[in-house]
């Protein structure tokens, strides 16, 4: 796997959440990951492995990844000046244009839904987004979406309770996108019912990001195992065995 | 970039049992997808896929991949879509380099009769006898521990086939392993496979992967088991564990390696890099990789 | 700091084969120098010194250490004043916690004599049998490879004290070794010493340390080794390998382990940080260290 | 080992090497140690030893260091903002008040010289200072020691050969006191002869520089080895066995 060292041109807090900006030209669709770690020389052997970062934002020229700080990983990053990615990788959101949309994320969930409104918007597609999150501290990072709806589970901000309490008529939306948690996806897919469009980002934990260690994996309808950062990370509700 | 110089093209080449290769890296099985092959042009000198068994294998249940100090635990388990699909798909594979393959049976039949299979196919070179997973218990550490298994395995292969045959060994035993398997008539031995390994999210207080060890962090036991194995065998050694630089790559070749293989660290650089450091290095030292090869005891 | 705490304290204590300990760490043989006690106040639950043989030993010639990917590798030779010398200065590890010492002999009977010399040592409240130091052939791999050789020196210090014994393990077997040692009368063991492995600097083409690895690197190989030997036997076991932070200790804890050897990492962070990442990850978990214990497989 | 967090106050480079230096307060001794390296969080992994440095100067509030880029601990150190170092260690040099000295440094040797100069100012004691050097660029260090004698191996600059063909009369110094190669070092103690105070600065590979390891050993008269990070790493020339 190829890594850039780019520079961090702006590191901000949002809510619980860093916020880091760096130069990337090249095109970049909603939904794809990065892999990044802080910059090594010549590699970087703390961490050894770089972290899957869904891309923020991209206005063409400077990308941004958010993230919450969980392990080593996050934590060196949060501290780096100079860093290192990947190229954008996997396959992104698809976009459903004739139906009004819902956007779902739960807790960092929330960052591949920013470009994914963009993209709605720029397609003039109607959407609503839903955000969940722990309590009010990570909630701050709704600031980042004006008008997103918002449920904690604490209660302490919005509706009380998980996104998709916060969702007032799911029926009334004909496409569904969705990031977070496992069980929050899986709860997700099944109120969305099979019959809609509904399409849901994973996160497992990934090795190599390119295809080449396996080590992604979600279980798929019909049994078996694909690799989310190449067949993924953003999955057809249906074809997903959870 | 300095792989692309003529002298250093020439200096990268060596040869392994008797098949020219451009460069001495190897991918080492298992760790680089056809998705991927866009990114190692021009870096191997022979192409290796994912270990194939008689049937499709589903794999294990995620986490499947944990991260460790300097490496890394996987327990993938063989994920594959078994010997007919994969050869279906070979193609996608070739670079115009030779294609080796990497086999795993269950039983020693398994492994002759996927010999026997890969032997008719003209695009294949050589095939690696993967007798050392340690995540599948049954073609893993239980089944292939001593020599008498191994011994069995390569002379089952060596009946099967007239392509040369590579033996890749685990750590334990290796040097007695590793005799069983030039006995046997294995061709060349690869050097080492995952150490076994567990990783445990102390937070959760769970366990997160069990499984085998590769990276960085194992490069001086590969080192090790290269060195004390090609010192003990007549055939070419092929070492694998934690190659991640232009520098290692020469260690292992010093230690006695003919060819290399790059593994885990392919996943967090560019291989270009570690073939450009090594090409740096040979041009540096004015000697040729296949000068390389058991030059530290030669001193 | 957070160790100074009243309930931190209690809740760091833990039993070892009947001896109370006030930390479940232990410094890990041959890496803890009288000279750099003054350093570890507090930490400690019993003091382990170096190894001592019959005989003084002068140790292997420099270069002893090298760096490796998230360790090192060394070979010092097991370099002691011999056991009566060993005695003599004995009390400058005195530092009023329980006094371990480890023993390595070439034979059965060499390991027998030395347990009969420390049995009348009041002084002393365990002794660690070292079965697996890799840079001493006759003593290491060699002699004690099996569960055979394992069985034969366990059973002959058994026969000479009446002290507690831990068997200290190598990687390669280990659970047999932890069965043999467990039938032979150990009171626990010590899993694991370090890894056999080799450094060779490629720019000067020489072979730099051929001796064991240690640290961070060989973390999850240990930690494997004391879950598989935790599960295998009923002795208890002490972790060693690795061990780096206090959540490094959980995790061997979790994994099996009533204690754990603190080694390589002494060498490159204050083993206080380590008791004091341990203690609080107690405290945010609310347990006591002897709860986790196993706990993993409980769950 | 305890390892201290300091920040790099400056950084410079005299000749081949680089000079980093940061507040320290606390006493020093002349060919005293430190182990440092770049700071990680919370413990380092890369490298992951430290590397052992001779104190090359201090005024009671800031210490610095002298250093050539070797490998990868060189290399990551150079280019640190913020270091590791642990408290200073081992056995410095022992002065003697009575005679005219003569000190020697070989390469990166020369770094404990210039504390053991000052020392021996204040103590007044006369002293002529030798430095040895690979070539032209490297010697450029000698220009911290101003009057201080030079010798390079190419004969570029100063006397043609090594540190001992600088000296035109090693029998009119009382004592001697050298920090180099192991080779240079026999070589010193050869030509200086068993009768005069002779001290001698050695520079092993080390583990824990604090006596734990037995990694930095160097065989002594009446054989076996001794730890130089404890027992040195300066010696007195007789009691070394080379
Ligand atoms: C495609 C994809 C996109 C992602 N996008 C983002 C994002 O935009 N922002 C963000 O903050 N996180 C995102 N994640 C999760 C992020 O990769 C992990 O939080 C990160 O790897 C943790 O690294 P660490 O070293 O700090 O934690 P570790 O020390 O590796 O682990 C600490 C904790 O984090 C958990 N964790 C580790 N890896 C993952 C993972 N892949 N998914 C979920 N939990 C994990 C572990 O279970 C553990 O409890 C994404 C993951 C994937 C696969
Ligand atoms: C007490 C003491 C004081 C020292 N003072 C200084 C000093 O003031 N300035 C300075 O530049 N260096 C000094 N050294 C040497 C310095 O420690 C090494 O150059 C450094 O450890 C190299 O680290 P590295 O990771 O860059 O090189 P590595 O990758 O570890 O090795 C690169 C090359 O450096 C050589 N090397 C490694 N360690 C040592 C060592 N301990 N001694 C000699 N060569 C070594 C290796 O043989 C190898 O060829 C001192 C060493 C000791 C023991
Ligand atoms: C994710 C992953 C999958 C692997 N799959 C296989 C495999 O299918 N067959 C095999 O023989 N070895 C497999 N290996 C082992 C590697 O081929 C290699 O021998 C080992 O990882 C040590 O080399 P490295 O440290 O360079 O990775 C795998 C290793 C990893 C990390
Ligand atoms: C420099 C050094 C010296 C050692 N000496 C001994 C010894 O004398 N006896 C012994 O049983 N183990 C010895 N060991 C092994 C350690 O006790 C420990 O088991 C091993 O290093 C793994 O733990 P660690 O990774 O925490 O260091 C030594 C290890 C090192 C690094
Ligand atoms: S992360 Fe390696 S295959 Fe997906
Ligand atoms: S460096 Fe460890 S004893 Fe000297």
């Amino acid at each position: 796997m190829k890594f850039y060292g780019v520079q961090v041109e702006e590191r901000r807090e949002v809510g619980r959440y860093t916020v880091l900006r760096y130069r990337w030209l090249g095109a970049v669709e909603p939904g794809q990951f990065v892999m990044a770690r802080p910059a090594g020389w010549p590699f970087a052997l703390d961490p050894f492995l770089g972290r899957p970062f869904s891309l923020y934002d991209h206005d063409g020229e400077v990308a941004s990844l958010l993230f919450e700080v969980r392990g080593r990983g996050t934590a060196l990053l949060d501290r780096a000046e100079k860093i290192e990615v990947s190229a954008p990788l996997g396959r992104g959101f698809r976009v459903d244009p004739s139906h009004k949309a819902a956007l779902l994320g739960g807790g960092v969930g929330i960052a591949p839904l920013k470009a994914l409104g963009r993209r709605l918007e720029e397609r003039g597609v109607p959407h609503d987004v839903f955000l969940g999150f722990a309590d009010a501290p990570t909630a701050g990072a709704a600031a980042d979406f004006p008008g997103a709806h918002l449920a904690t589970m604490d209660g302490s901000v919005g509706t009380s309770g998980t996104v998709l309490d916060a969702v007032p008529d799911l029926a009334g939306y004909g496409s569904v996108y969705a990031c977070g948690p496992n069980p929050m996806l899986a709860a997700i897919k099944r109120a969305v019912g099979g019959d809609r469009f509904c399409q849901l980002a994973v996160e497992e934990r990934m090795g190599c990001g390119n295809g080449s260690c396996n080590g992604c994996v979600v279980p798929v309808r019909g049994g078996g195992y694909v690799r989310s950062c190449v067949d993924g990370p953003v999955f057809s509700a249906e074809a997903l065995a959870w | 970039m300095v792989v692309r110089e003529r002298r250093t093209e020439t200096g990268l080449a060596v040869e392994l049992c008797g098949i020219p290769l451009r460069t001495p890296l190897i991918p080492a099985s298992g760790t680089l997808a056809k998705e991927a092959l866009g990114e190692v042009e021009g870096v191997y000198g022979a192409m290796l896929p994912k270990t194939t068994t008689p049937a499709p294998r589903v794999g294990n249940p995620p986490p499947r991949v944990a991260e460790t100090y300097a490496g890394m635990v996987n327990s993938i388990g063989l994920q594959n879509p078994g010997v007919d699909r994969f050869l279906e798909d070979l193609d996608a594979f070739d670079l115009g380099i030779p294609l080796f393959v990497s086999v795993a049976g269950d039983t020693v039949e398994e492994f002759g009769a996927l010999c026997e299979r890969v032997d008719a196919d003209q695009r294949i070179s050589a095939i690696e006898l993967n007798l050392s997973c340690p995540n599948v218990e049954c073609g893993g550490l239980t089944f292939c521990a001593g020599p008498a298994s191994v011994e069995g395995v390569v002379a089952a292969c060596r009946r099967a086939t007239s392509k040369p045959i590579f033996a890749k060994l685990t750590f334990e035993g290796v040097v007695e392993n590793a005799r069983a398997a030039e006995e046997a008539g294995a061709d060349a031995l690869t050097v080492m496979n995952t150490i076994p390994a567990l990783t445990i999210d102390a937070h959760r207080r769970e366990m997160l992967v069990r499984g085998g060890l590769s990276g960085p962090a194992i490069k001086p036991v590969a080192l090790r088991a290269v060195y004390d194995v090609s010192a003990a065998v007549g055939v070419p050694v092929i070492g694998s564990g934690g190659v991640t630089s232009g520098a290692d790559v020469a260690e292992f070749m010093l230690a006695g390696a003919t060819a290399v293989q790059v593994g885990t660290a392919s996943f967090v650089r560019d291989p270009k890099e570690i073939l450009g450091e090594f090409a740096t290095y040979l041009d540096d030292a004015g000697v040729v990789a296949a000068d390389l090869t058991g030059a530290l005891r030669d001193k």
